[in-house]
């Protein structure tokens, strides 16, 4: 059984480096591609079952016992994060076959593709604060590489930032560590979390200053305010499958190393972190939406968009109840669908209206009248209409607020909700209600061949948030699961410990 | 009921696609859903009257506390009633106004949406779950607004409507949650018995406040009126389903309905009746001044609904009594009046009362509609619109607080109705028969039949009101009540004086529709809505919200990767270095230096060739000054024992600078662009960051005594691990793992730079050529991103 | 950068490299070296080269492309770890031989791990160095 | 020793820092490279610095002579060095295919993915 820890990290490995030997094989490249995504998301919906039948799972690396070694361990948290990396996986896998050109995949699209899925599994899976970092470098360079993948002028200069600032964020997370591991003699975080918590070995001030630099670290992956500025450069630039997959994942995993740490490590002076957190959490909402209010065009409206959704995630983390942590949880499942599939839907629009910017379509409404519904549903969801998934995320993140009485920043997410209905209300007013500003403007038909790869995953993501909506309650329970994990993080240290230790 | 609310959005969803398969008969067969929802509340009817409620209650979403519950009282029931019954008739009209168009497969949609929406709000039992149909009827009525998609005004009306109610909603929804925290329950039916405690909360001012603005803003209340009449953008059968009989009387719904827990107290009465009465009033005064039918229709709607919620501020048996009689009279008269607007516009091509008269000929059966209607909306005998206005004056003249004035607001605000009646009713159809864009013929069958329908009812319960005071007004006001009331509704109450100024109305009434014109002209030159009003607040607003949207993007993403980089320098100096002085402990941090002097030596060199790297100006003397930082910092290393660091270090070294030697000859020499203000401010930020870190290894160095993990290694490299070099042991095996990915990057990295090299742009154009730079040309023309990847080249 | 002495010396340099950095894989589990060291080494041998000569002269010296050179290299790294796993145990357990070896010391997973390392380092920086001389 | 490394540090970060925030293309790619010495050194001092002594493990003994420096901080700067090399390389040829595609090393002219709404035009401001 424990090897299905580890499959979420091998699949993807083992199907890189397939794809990487039959280099000039791309028919084999594409068949290989569906395979190891499809495998993957079995492997992570079967870690999910088996950590929410058997509680937390733990494995030792190399047999060399925790604090050691390398510690691999799925929460039920983690297990979420992998079942959405398993997901985005496969769609964007599917998606990639109607919409990448031959010129990338025949320059390794699809080795790159999977590794940045193991780079993220591993990410999500990993116990060891080191090994961390070695999985978000595994992500960077891959993304790095997707975003440049192409080398158009825009893709350069929007890699460029996104290089940079992404290396400095790395810098400061590896001088972290260091620091992390000198005051505590480990990098466990299990153990961290332990020495932390009994405060003997650690300074909880020196603790402190080491969460804030761990908060810019990890917060200019994830988005915040004011760090965020690498992803607008950056997001609009690469191909729309590539986009999709980096707003499905990356942000997000910044996010998850804040929620771990800021519930596993951190914990010691929440009166002063989280609402630092909570404080960042109303900035971001509210600089990312208005970002988005500016936009005309789809892509750069939704990455900003981005950003507005990191801040509801940090604000359930910032109010660090078991509500908000599970609204949290179920919100980043959310947004993940959500956003991915208006991603996706904005490149089949670039398809058959002719461009991804707003005042150059339109009419899409009388001429694909399930691309509408398709993109009506997401868009919906993320501005948090009932009774879709974001919704019900709101509303546990509304909650939780006001039963902490933080009022403001639930003023704030209610507000920035109504934003967020407005852009894309704009969205859809201009792309598809519109006509298209060139009256005899033909609407490019789908080819067979691609049709399928690029509407399968848009419905099946459009109809997984009306799913999340509709039958909230298992999903929501599950979250609530998970937020009980991080909120007492005593099994966690109990499962990669042991009991003695 | 559950099935009833649910069937709704079932049956919605395979409109279109009957649409398509039976153009002619979709509308007869989906008019049997409304039909048959009608025949069963209206089966209901008996049992509710004798006081039995209905509770249903399927298990939802049980971790956040909300269930699928449905309760129906007489409150309910009457609103049901509407919904379905109007539903029924609109459903079939639309089925002829909109036969030629092309989406009405997706108008019939998103009507049954709302309909099954609208039936959830008013019946449902849990805060959360009213609030999810709340919303869903503001989408559905942002669709139907929007339905004539094609026209900028449709779509700007559609989204004010949406802004509007569902900006309303959100702040609600707030109110509704703080409503179930306080109220320790989130059943509507059982919240009544927590009233006390909710008042005396010190959250009621917010709760109330709250929930007001949501139900304000959906009941087009003032100053969120504003959007109904925008909202005649719709489809009229939408104006007159969504926007007169129903949707915005879901406000007023809401306010009844948590009046038991919420009313009463001193802030409701202030603010309910005081918002009530500025609308009624306001509306009526808007709604003859008009030359639109809809708009005029729309100002009244606006009117009536004050009416409503100023009733239900008075509170109590007579004027909740009132309130729900106003509400039936008003649903049915207003219904048929639209439709007839509509049947109107259909036939003659305009909706310009100016440009409309003498058609009772050409339109006879829609004529005798708009006549039997309008005489019920100008609260003529014996129609219910009479018997309506004469216990709402009743309501106003027996008020407890402020009789006369409410009185005298109730009167000024009925003569301006009946004037409004009188365009819509007789202007159209009586006098100078008007030349109009095309020739009128009466509408067909389906467009009249429901509307004769209601205006027959608004002349059977006029004469015969005790069947709707027994069957809905009375349950309705006990449900609202939350306790027994003596309800009896009668045509003729004998001469008083009430009687008088219905009378009176009637009389000031006529005489202003005679003299309207000049009357008119008076009130135009005196108008200030249109330059103070909400509306350009609302303008305002958007604009505004534009303008800082994009001055704050243009401020933060400007573009320019220094600027961020400086930014995030900066943030990160603030929040650690504030954190480390305000709660790190610093002793220690100051000490003596102590080394030996070789150790100087090389400090000395690396500090040099780091100044060095900052100052040279050629790029072959930075690259050196680099190579001489990293093999210098490569001797620290071998100083301090770390071997194996110090020839990776080295080996790394030697092929960066060979990799920079190799590519930075490419680039252009070095150049000073920036300012020396600029360099000076750099500097500064750069040098608190790196005074920043210098502290931190101070802090931390002081105090190096800890237990490591490090012994383990120590202990067990050689006995368990078979090895004598601990720092390799690490890396293959104790933590293998991190060089597996280690390797993956290299692996990565080595893909990244092979792609860049070799994979370039299609049209890629020498270097030379761009650096020509036409950068205007090209800015406007960018080659996308995916010019290669798309459908042309794509696979 | 014509030079003849470099061209000399690099003949004589490259086989004598290459068995350094061999020599550093295989004891770099007793003394300083490794996988890394012995990777960086050997591709520096064939950078030098490739300066001293040519690219097309450099790539003909390998018997495989160095992109093959990272797929082998990282398959080895793999497999080296999944060996455990087929027993039983966690990924990446140590499995030894015990008879001692000259030079080598004692055979077992790590080294084979490490020499998936060696082969990945090589591969990647020469992929990246004939990559950018050819760009020349 | 730990205060003079403190100070170099502080240099490298500093200068790092600077050089990020110059508008050349190439100063950048060496700021980045001042970055990644001074996150090493960083990890380095942090954790003890001890003359001589490396964790080696002495033919035919079976621990090390103590004292001895912590091999884990070395194991990690060695990753790191090595993940630093390979995402510099990339990031040196990403720098150079940018300047041929941008025409300029000029970063303040890198702006095409977000000029602003209203200076379509402002690329040649700062010629």
């Amino acid at each position: 059984m424990t090897l299905l820890l580890l499959l979420p990290l091998l699949i993807p490995f083992l199907t890189a480096v397939t794809a990487l030997l039959a280099w000039h094989n791309r028919l084999l490249q594409r068949r290989i591609n569906v395979v190891g995504a499809a495998l993957h998301l079995a492997a992570a919906l079967g870690l999910l079952v088996w950590v929410s039948r058997e509680g937390i799972q733990a494995v030792q690396i190399g047999n060399w016992p925790a604090p050691f070694g390398i510690t691999l361990v799925a929460d039920l948290f983690s297990a979420i994060m992998v079942v959405m990396t398993g997901l985005m996986g496969l769609t964007v896998a599917i998606y990639s076959l109607g919409s990448i050109d031959a010129r990338r995949e025949s320059f390794g699209y699809y080795a790159l593709l999977h590794t940045l899925l193991m780079g993220v599994s591993g990410a999500f899976l990993t116990g060891d604060i080191f090994n961390l970092y070695v999985w978000f470098e595994v992500m960077l360079i891959t993304s790095f590489v997707l975003m440049a993948l192409g080398g158009s002028q825009e893709q350069l200069e929007g890699a460029l930032k996104y290089v940079t600032i992404n290396l400095l964020s790395s810098a400061l997370f590896l001088a972290s560590v260091g620091i992390l591991y000198s005051v505590t003699g480990t990098l466990n975080m299990a153990d961290l979390a332990r020495q932390i918590q009994a405060g003997d070995t650690v300074a909880p001030g020196l603790a402190t200053v080491l969460g804030m630099m761990f908060l810019v670290a990890f917060g200019i992956k994830a988005g915040l305010f004011p760090l965020f500025f690498w992803l607008p450069a950056s997001y609009h630039t690469p191909p729309i499958a590539i986009t999709a997959l980096f707003s499905g994942l990356l942000t997000k995993v910044g996010v998850y190393a804040l929620v771990r740490i800021f519930t596993l490590i951190f914990v010691h002076d929440i009166a002063y972190t989280h609402t630092l957190l909570l404080i960042i959490a109303g900035l971001t909402m509210v600089t990312g939406v208005l970002g988005a209010v500016a936009q005309m065009e789809v892509r750069r409206l939704l990455s900003f968009h981005i950003i507005s959704q990191i801040g509801y995630l940090l604000m359930g983390l910032g109010l660090y109840t078991a509500l908000s942590l599970a609204g949290m949880i179920f919100f980043m499942a959310h947004v993940i669908i959500a956003k991915s599939a208006l991603f996706l839907v904005s490149g089949v629009i670039r398809r058959q209206a002719g461009s991804y910017h707003l005042k150059e379509v339109g009419g899409l409404y009388r001429a694909n009248p399930a691309l509408a519904a398709l993109f009506f549903v997401p868009a919906m969801a993320l501005a948090g209409l009932p009774p879709l998934s974001g919704f019900w995320a709101k509303l546990a993140l509304v909650r939780a607020g006001l039963e902490t009485e933080d009022y403001a920043i639930v003023a704030v997410s209610l507000a920035v909700s109504l934003l967020t209905l407005f852009s894309m209300t704009k969205i859809w007013a201009e792309a598809f209600w519109k006509d298209h500003p060139q009256p005899e403007h033909p609407f490019a038909r789908l080819a067979p061949q691609t049709r399928r790869p690029l509407l399968l995953p848009v419905v099946s993501l459009a109809a997984l948030t009306v799913i999340l909506g509709v039958a909230a309650e298992p999903f929501f329970a599950l979250a609530t699961d998970a937020a009980a994990q991080l909120l007492d993080p005593s099994a966690y240290i109990q499962a990669v410990l042991g009991g003695g230790a | 009921m559950t099935i009833a609310v649910l069937s709704g959005f079932g049956v919605a969803l395979t409109a279109p696609w009957l649409q398509g398969r039976l153009p002619r008969r979709a509308g007869w067969l989906l008019i049997l859903l409304p039909l048959a929802l009608t025949a069963w509340f209206a089966a209901q009817l008996p049992r509710v009257a004798e006081g039995t409620t209905l509770a249903e209650s399927v298990s939802w979403i049980p971790s956040l506390g909300i269930d699928l519950a449905f309760y129906l009282d007489g409150l309910s029931l009457t609103f049901a009633l509407l919904i379905s019954g109007i539903g029924a008739v609109v459903l079939l009209y639309a089925s002829a106004y909109l036969a030629d168009d092309p989406l009405l497969g997706r108008f019939y949609l998103y009507l049954l949406v709302f309909m099954a929406s609208m039936l959830g709000t008013v019946l449902a039992d849990n805060l959360i779950t009213l609030f999810v149909f709340w919303e869903l009827t503001s989408i559905s009525s942002y669709l139907l607004i929007g339905f004539k998609h094609s026209y900028g005004t449709s779509r700007a009306a559609a989204l004010q409507a949406l802004l509007v109610t569902g900006g309303g909603g959100l702040a609600m929804l707030a109110g509704l949650v703080l409503l179930g925290q306080v109220a320790g329950t989130s059943n509507l039916s059982s919240l009544a018995a927590s009233g006390e405690r909710v008042r005396a909360s010190d959250l009621y001012p917010a709760i109330l406040g709250l929930v007001l603005v949501g139900a304000f803003a959906k009941s087009a209340q003032f100053p969120f009126h504003f959007w109904l009449p925008n909202a005649m953008e719709a489809p009229t059968p939408v104006s007159a389903y969504l926007h007169s009989a129903t949707m915005v009387k879901a406000g007023v719904y809401l306010l009844a309905r948590l009046s038991p827990a919420l009313g009463g107290t001193v802030e409701w009465q202030g603010l309910v009746i005081g918002v009530g009465a500025a609308t009624m009033v306001l509306g009526a005064y808007l709604a003859w001044q008009q030359v639109d039918l809809k708009r005029i229709l729309a100002y009244s709607t606006i009117s009536a609904l004050g009416i409503l919620v100023l009733l239900l501020g008075v509170g109590g048996a007579l004027a909740t009594k009132a309130a729900l009689t106003v509400l039936v009279a008003h649903s049915l008269y207003k219904g048929a009046l639209f439709l007839v607007a509509g049947a109107l516009d259909h036939e003659t091509g305009t909706r310009d009362v100016t440009q409309l008269g003498g058609l009772r000929r050409a339109m006879p059966i829609t004529g005798a509609v708009a006549l039997l209607a309008g005489a019920s909306m100008a609260g003529l005998p014996p129609l219910f619109g009479f018997v309506a206005k004469e216990v709402f004056y009743k309501a106003t003249y027996e008020a407890p607080d402020l009789p006369a004035l409410l009185t005298a607001l109730a009167v000024l605000s009925s003569v301006l109705t009946v004037v409004a009646a009188g365009l819509v009713a007789l202007k159209p159809f009586f006098g100078v028969r008007a030349h109009t864009p095309r020739h009128p013929h009466e509408a067909p069958l389906r467009m009249w039949l429901g509307p004769l329908f209601l205006a027959g009812l608004s002349v059977l319960l006029g004469v015969w009101p005790a069947l709707v005071a027994e069957y809905s007004v009375k349950p309705a006001t006990e449900a609202v009540l939350a306790g027994p009331a003596k309800v009896e509704l009668v045509l003729w109450p004998g001469v008083n004086p009430v009687l008088a100024l219905s009378l009176l109305t009637l009389a000031l009434g006529a005489g202003v529709y005679v003299f309207r014109h000049a009357l008119l002209a008076w009130a135009r030159r005196l108008d200030v809505g249109k330059r103070l009003g909400p509306e350009r607040g609302y303008g305002r607003a958007l604009d505004g919200l534009l303008r800082l949207a994009d001055w704050q993007t243009d401020l933060l993403q400007n573009g320019y990767l220094r600027f961020y980089l400086i930014t995030i320098v900066a943030v990160t100096v603030v929040l650690v270095g504030y954190t480390a002085l305000a709660e790190a402990d610093l002793s220690g941090a100051l000490r003596a230096p102590e080394m030996r002097v070789y150790e100087g030596a090389i400090a000395v060199v690396i500090l040099a060739a780091t100044y060095a790297v900052t100052r040279a100006h050629s790029r072959l003397a930075a690259v050196a000054a680099l190579g001489t930082v990293g093999y210098s910092v490569a001797l620290l290393y071998i100083l301090f024992g770390a071997p194996d660091l110090a020839m990776t270090q080295f080996a790394v070294e030697t092929l960066t600078v060979f990799l920079f030697v190799l590519v930075i000859y490419r680039l252009p020499r070095f150049a000073t662009l920036t300012s020396r203000m600029e360099r000076w401010r750099d500097a500064v930020i750069a040098l608190s960051a790196g005074a920043l870190m210098t502290l931190l290894v101070l802090i931390v160095t002081a105090d190096p005594s800890r237990a490591h993990v490090a012994s383990f290694f120590a202990e067990n490299s050689v006995t368990l691990a078979k090895g004598r070099n601990i720092v390799n042991v690490i890396l293959v095996d104790f933590r293998g793992l991190d060089t597996l990915g280690e390797i993956t990057v290299l692996a990565v990295a080595a893909a990244g730079v092979f792609a860049l090299l070799k994979l370039r742009p299609a049209q890629a154009r020498a270097p030379e050529a761009r650096a020509e730079r036409a950068r205007t040309a090209e800015l406007q023309a960018v080659p996308t991103a995916e010019a290669g990847a798309d459908p042309g080249s794509g696979d | 950068m014509d030079s003849l002495v470099l061209r000399t010396a690099i003949r004589y340099l490259l086989p004598l490299l290459l068995l350094f950095s061999v020599f550093a894989l295989l004891r770099g589990h007793n003394e300083p070296g490794g996988g890394f060291v012995g990777g960086l080494v050997a591709s520096s041998a064939f950078a030098l080269y490739t300066l001293a000569f040519d690219v097309q002269r450099a790539r003909q010296l390998l018997p495989v492309t160095p992109r093959r050179l990272i797929g082998l290299g990282l398959l080895v790294a793999v497999f080296s770890g999944l060996i455990s796993v087929l027993a039983g145990d966690p990924f990446m357990t140590a499995r030894w031989d015990n008879r001692p070896l000259p030079v080598v010391g004692k055979l077992g997973t790590p080294l084979l791990f490490d020499v998936g390392v060696y082969l990945t380092v090589v591969g990647v920086v020469l992929t990246i160095i004939f990559a950018l001389a050819e760009e020349e | 020793m730990e205060v003079v490394l403190a100070v170099i540090i502080g240099a490298l970060y500093a200068a790092g820092l600077y050089m990020m925030m110059r508008r050349s293309l190439a100063k950048v790619v060496i700021g980045l490279s001042l970055l990644s010495y001074a996150a090493n050194l960083l990890i380095f001092t942090v954790n003890g610095v001890m003359r001589g002594r490396p964790p080696l493990v002495p033919e035919g003994a079976v621990r090390p002579v103590e004292p001895f420096a912590d091999p884990l901080p070395q194991a990690l700067i060695l990753t790191a060095i090595v993940i630093g090399f390979g995402v510099q390389a990339f990031a040196l040829v990403l720098f150079k295919r940018a300047y041929q595609a941008a025409g300029t090393d000029d970063l303040d002219q890198i702006r095409s993915t977000e000029l602003p709404k209203k200076s379509r035009k402002a690329g040649q401001a700062q010629g």
